[in-house]
């Protein structure tokens, strides 16, 4: 995997955003403000536009790129927890010009621990972080059995998706939601659903990179 | 981008473009006051920055008009950093208003308590201070209606923000330092409560849909001012038993002794006319003196407001001398205007 | 009273009770600037009658607020009278207020153009002058969606209203004569033209219905501030096309010369919020300029209502050195607040 | 006829407003501001208290105390004009106990002058004014042919509900639906309604008189 698959990245989940931008702003008008759809849609939207301007660059470079983009477009709670998640995750792959499952897995981890790191929820509480946790587990997992990187990876799509699924009898303990107090149970967290379309878009990404 | 086929009831062009235009155009009619800058979409004060007066800055997402931009001014704010409608502003916002209102003796960041600031503020303090700049966050979280808790993302801030805005741009304005001036507002934040209800949903711009149905007879209890449903769904009451609820919800938390001096706000969502906000005042202002408190300042109006919702909120904010001679203080922005 | 069995989503207790309890929240906010005779249904300034001083009052249905409640006090006016939601008071009132203000320099009554205010102020005049009080009464006529004609009722007074009492009250307070004071409010209302739009209806407390039905996608244009539906229906438009209408009526009805200095006022009805009047206000202003008009002062806000309808007007003054002083002056209201 | 009748004749106008009052409403929010019945009502309400803790007078005086409350008690356009009218009406009742069908007919020709001398209104004006004047022509006539009062009140009802019914096609010169234009058009206006049921309360009270 290379620079290539980042800018893939990125556009495939710009392309799913937009395209259940409005289901992700049901989701978010039922529990918190209705805006999330639209944040990342325009969040991604200038990410792909700085990928496209800028396309030169590492790995690592191209991630920490996308993820100061994200911080500086989408504001919320979204934009800097996905933000300096992208960032940290471009970090951890470092200089080289290409990465492995093993790298990509480390960088993911990273990135699940700036969001825990600047958002303080812990699974449970109706995050992104319930998408993001299991599906950083199944990654690891992947690696540890020594799977494809295709399985690897549909593997952790499968597992936000599960994640994302179980926020729906949960009350949110962080984010807006969690003003909703008992009402926030019975409502899928938007932000456990675009981690999953996140996941879901590196898994098609991954799977058409040669 | 895909925006509402249909036009929505409200005096608007392009959706995407509402934050944009709204700001111009308070631009345009304040001139003397503020100006907008609009690469970093954010709005200064005419003169800033002010050499060796302490800073305000607050921002949020647009939608609370005319909180922030309508409280830049002499007296009150130094910049706003608005973001899109209920959605917080990037960093890159605060720190460009940061830079620009830094006048040497420290610039505060008044944040309400959303995740969203907290963390885009946070990122924006992190780099001003990389940048030598001193900068001092204060998170206003008076709401009442959201239990506080070490496991929760805690009270929301609200209506005390207009206080603690007024009444920490009074003691910039007259040369407190940097320690006092996050004093005041820290008190400020510390002594106001508020609680708030809905009698409609609003409508964001941006999907074009009410973000609740709110069936008629019903009013939503415990809101924000984010258009988010309340804690509870009631039947709607009178404007005796909306008292009530806002009374007793905001004097039980602050737990003031009796006698004490307060400054009631009772501030609308957007719809709500004057003839009720006055109604609703007096109301709340008979249940204040009831129980032994005295409304010795108050205001009237909507100030912090969700779009075009109706409802209303009620802060208290229990005052000693100094924050009401802070309040009395002249003032001169779009949105309050008193004094020299 | 026979009232509404549901409840409106309104802010109030008893439908028939919301003037009075509305008034009474109105002066339990403002003690130093007003008092409420209950008896009377009026709120008088505080120190009235000034000694010396040309006294205005004005009055007219309630459900305009802040009219004319709120621009009681110094600076502005003696005495206001509310008559119930859109009905006009009754001449009692006008003569309690008249004697209540009289100074012995005059008693002005500021009167919007409508058959029952014209009517109940003649009559109180007529018995004002039987007890030796000098009254000048003054109509205003500001709408240019209606046709002024010798076989009508004439144009309706609207927003200029806001600017007369203003202009009007300033000149009172710098000691004007009787004379010069109605010439000042007599020159408002001449150089004065407004033109408003619904984008939906309100629902008066008594009856608890909206006055129409105003589909979605559509306004109503040329409307009054009594709720009622304007001159014709259209289809909703941009806040572009809105200032099209709103200026090309008012100003080519208005005819100032290009280079005209004039007072650009963007008015609320109630239910529209702050966001949408800045934006509208900045395509206003655009539009004046490009006109060859210069918006040298402003007001953007609600200040002349039709309960918590949606939707705006615009009011265009041509100024001169003394109505642009006039409006500058020191002025303490509830709801216009500013200088010493 | 007395000053029984005068009371009579109040608190049947006071039955009527009230039972009309929501239709009263209804056509006035069409092409006015929605109060006429609220008006209305509250002050033949007021009429009906202050002649009742003043029940003693002449009819004249009666009449002249209804025309006060209500100019007292309705503000609006009606209140000033139907409460002029009463007050015309009994001073030209004159000062006597008892009053005949011309006296009455010559109070109702002031009560119809003193409108129009106030609102400036004439007919085709689309106002009340539509009703009164041809119901005030009615009861000359009855009285010129020799009709009995009840034949002749009966007329006068019939031609004010005509009248009120003519003002459906007119466009309003006069009153607030003067604002709507030719939207005024279609509609049957308040005031003339509310004319109706006065006139058809006399006619119903001096039919129960004596
Ligand atoms: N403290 C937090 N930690 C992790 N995720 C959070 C936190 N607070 C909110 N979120 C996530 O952010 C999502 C909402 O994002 P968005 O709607 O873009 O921002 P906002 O809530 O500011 O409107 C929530 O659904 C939730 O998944
Ligand atoms: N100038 C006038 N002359 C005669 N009648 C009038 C005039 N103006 C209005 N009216 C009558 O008054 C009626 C409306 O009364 P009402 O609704 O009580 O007062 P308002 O119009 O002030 O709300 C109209 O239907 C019309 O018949
Ligand atoms: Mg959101
Ligand atoms: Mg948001
Ligand atoms: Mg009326
Ligand atoms: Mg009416």
């Amino acid at each position: 995997m290379d620079a290539q698959t980042v800018t893939a990245w990125m556009n495939e989940i710009a392309a799913s955003v937009r395209a259940e931008r409005d289901y992700l702003v049901q989701l978010d008008a039922a529990i918190g403000d209705g805006d999330h759809g639209i944040n990342l849609n325009r969040g991604f939207d200038a990410v792909v536009l700085a990928l496209s301007t800028e396309p030169d660059g590492t790995p690592g470079k191209l991630l920490i790129l996308s993820g100061k983009t994200l911080v500086s477009t989408v504001g919320g709670a979204s934009g800097p927890l996905w933000g300096s998640a992208l960032r940290k995750a471009g970090r951890a792959l470092g200089d080289g010009p290409t990465f492995d499952l093993a790298q990509l897995v480390d960088a993911m981890a990273a990135a699940l621990a700036s969001i825990q790191d600047l958002g303080a929820a812990v699974p449970g509480d109706k995050t992104m972080v319930d998408a993001l946790e299991p599906a950083v587990a199944a990654m690891r997992e992947g690696l540890a059995r020594g799977a494809s990187s295709g399985e690897t990876l549909r593997s952790a799509a499968e597992a936000a998706e599960a994640g994302m699924r179980a926020t729906i009898p949960m009350q949110a303990r962080k984010g807006r939601a969690s003003y909703l107090g008992e009402r926030s149970i019975g409502h899928q967290d938007p932000g456990a659903t675009s981690t999953a379309l996140i996941m879901r878009a590196l898994e098609r990404t991954v799977a058409g990179t040669p | 981008m895909a925006t509402a086929t249909r036009r929505m009831r409200k005096i608007i062009n392009e959706p995407d473009q509402v934050v944009k235009e709204s700001l111009a155009g308070l631009a345009a009619s304040v001139p003397d006051i503020l100006r907008y800058d609009v690469a970093n979409q954010i709005l200064v004060r005419a003169d800033a920055p002010v050499k060796g007066k302490v800073a305000l800055i607050s921002g949020g997402g647009s939608g609370h008009e005319p909180l922030h931009g309508g409280f830049v001014g002499k007296g009150m704010l130094d910049a706003a950093c608005p973001g899109e409608v209920f959605t917080s502003p990037v960093p890159d916002q605060m720190l460009a208003a940061t830079k620009a209102v830094d006048g040497g003796a420290g610039v505060i960041h008044i944040v309400k308590n959303y995740t969203g600031d907290v963390l885009n503020f946070k990122m924006a303090a992190d780099e001003a201070a990389d940048d030598g700049i001193k900068v001092e966050a204060i998170v206003i979280d008076d709401d009442v209606a959201v239990q506080d808790s070490l496991y929760t993302a805690g009270r929301r801030g609200v209506g005390a923000t207009v206080i603690a805005e007024k009444m920490g741009g009074a003691a910039a304005e007259r040369g407190d330092s940097l320690e006092a001036v996050v004093s005041v507002i820290r008190q400020v934040n510390s002594r106001g409560r508020s609680f708030g209800i809905a009698l409609s949903s609003c409508i964001p711009p941006a999907s074009g849909n009410p973000i609740f149905d709110l069936p008629e007879g019903e009013m939503e209890v415990g809101i924000g001012i984010h258009g988010e449903p309340g804690r509870r769904r009631a039947p709607l009451g009178s404007a005796a038993e909306i008292a009530d609820i806002m009374v007793e919800a905001v004097t039980s938390d602050l737990a003031a002794k009796s006698g004490a001096n307060v400054l009631a706000f009772v501030n609308g969502m957007g719809g709500t006319p004057l003839i009720e906000l006055y109604l609703l005042y007096g109301e709340v202002e008979k249940r204040l003196r009831a129980l032994g408190l005295n409304p010795v300042r108050n205001l009237v109006g909507s100030y912090i407001t969700s779009l075009e919702m109706a409802g209303a909120s009620l802060t208290v904010v229990e005052l000693d001398d100094n924050l009401t001679a802070l309040w009395d203080a002249p003032v001169h922005t779009a949105a309050l205007r008193w004094g020299g």
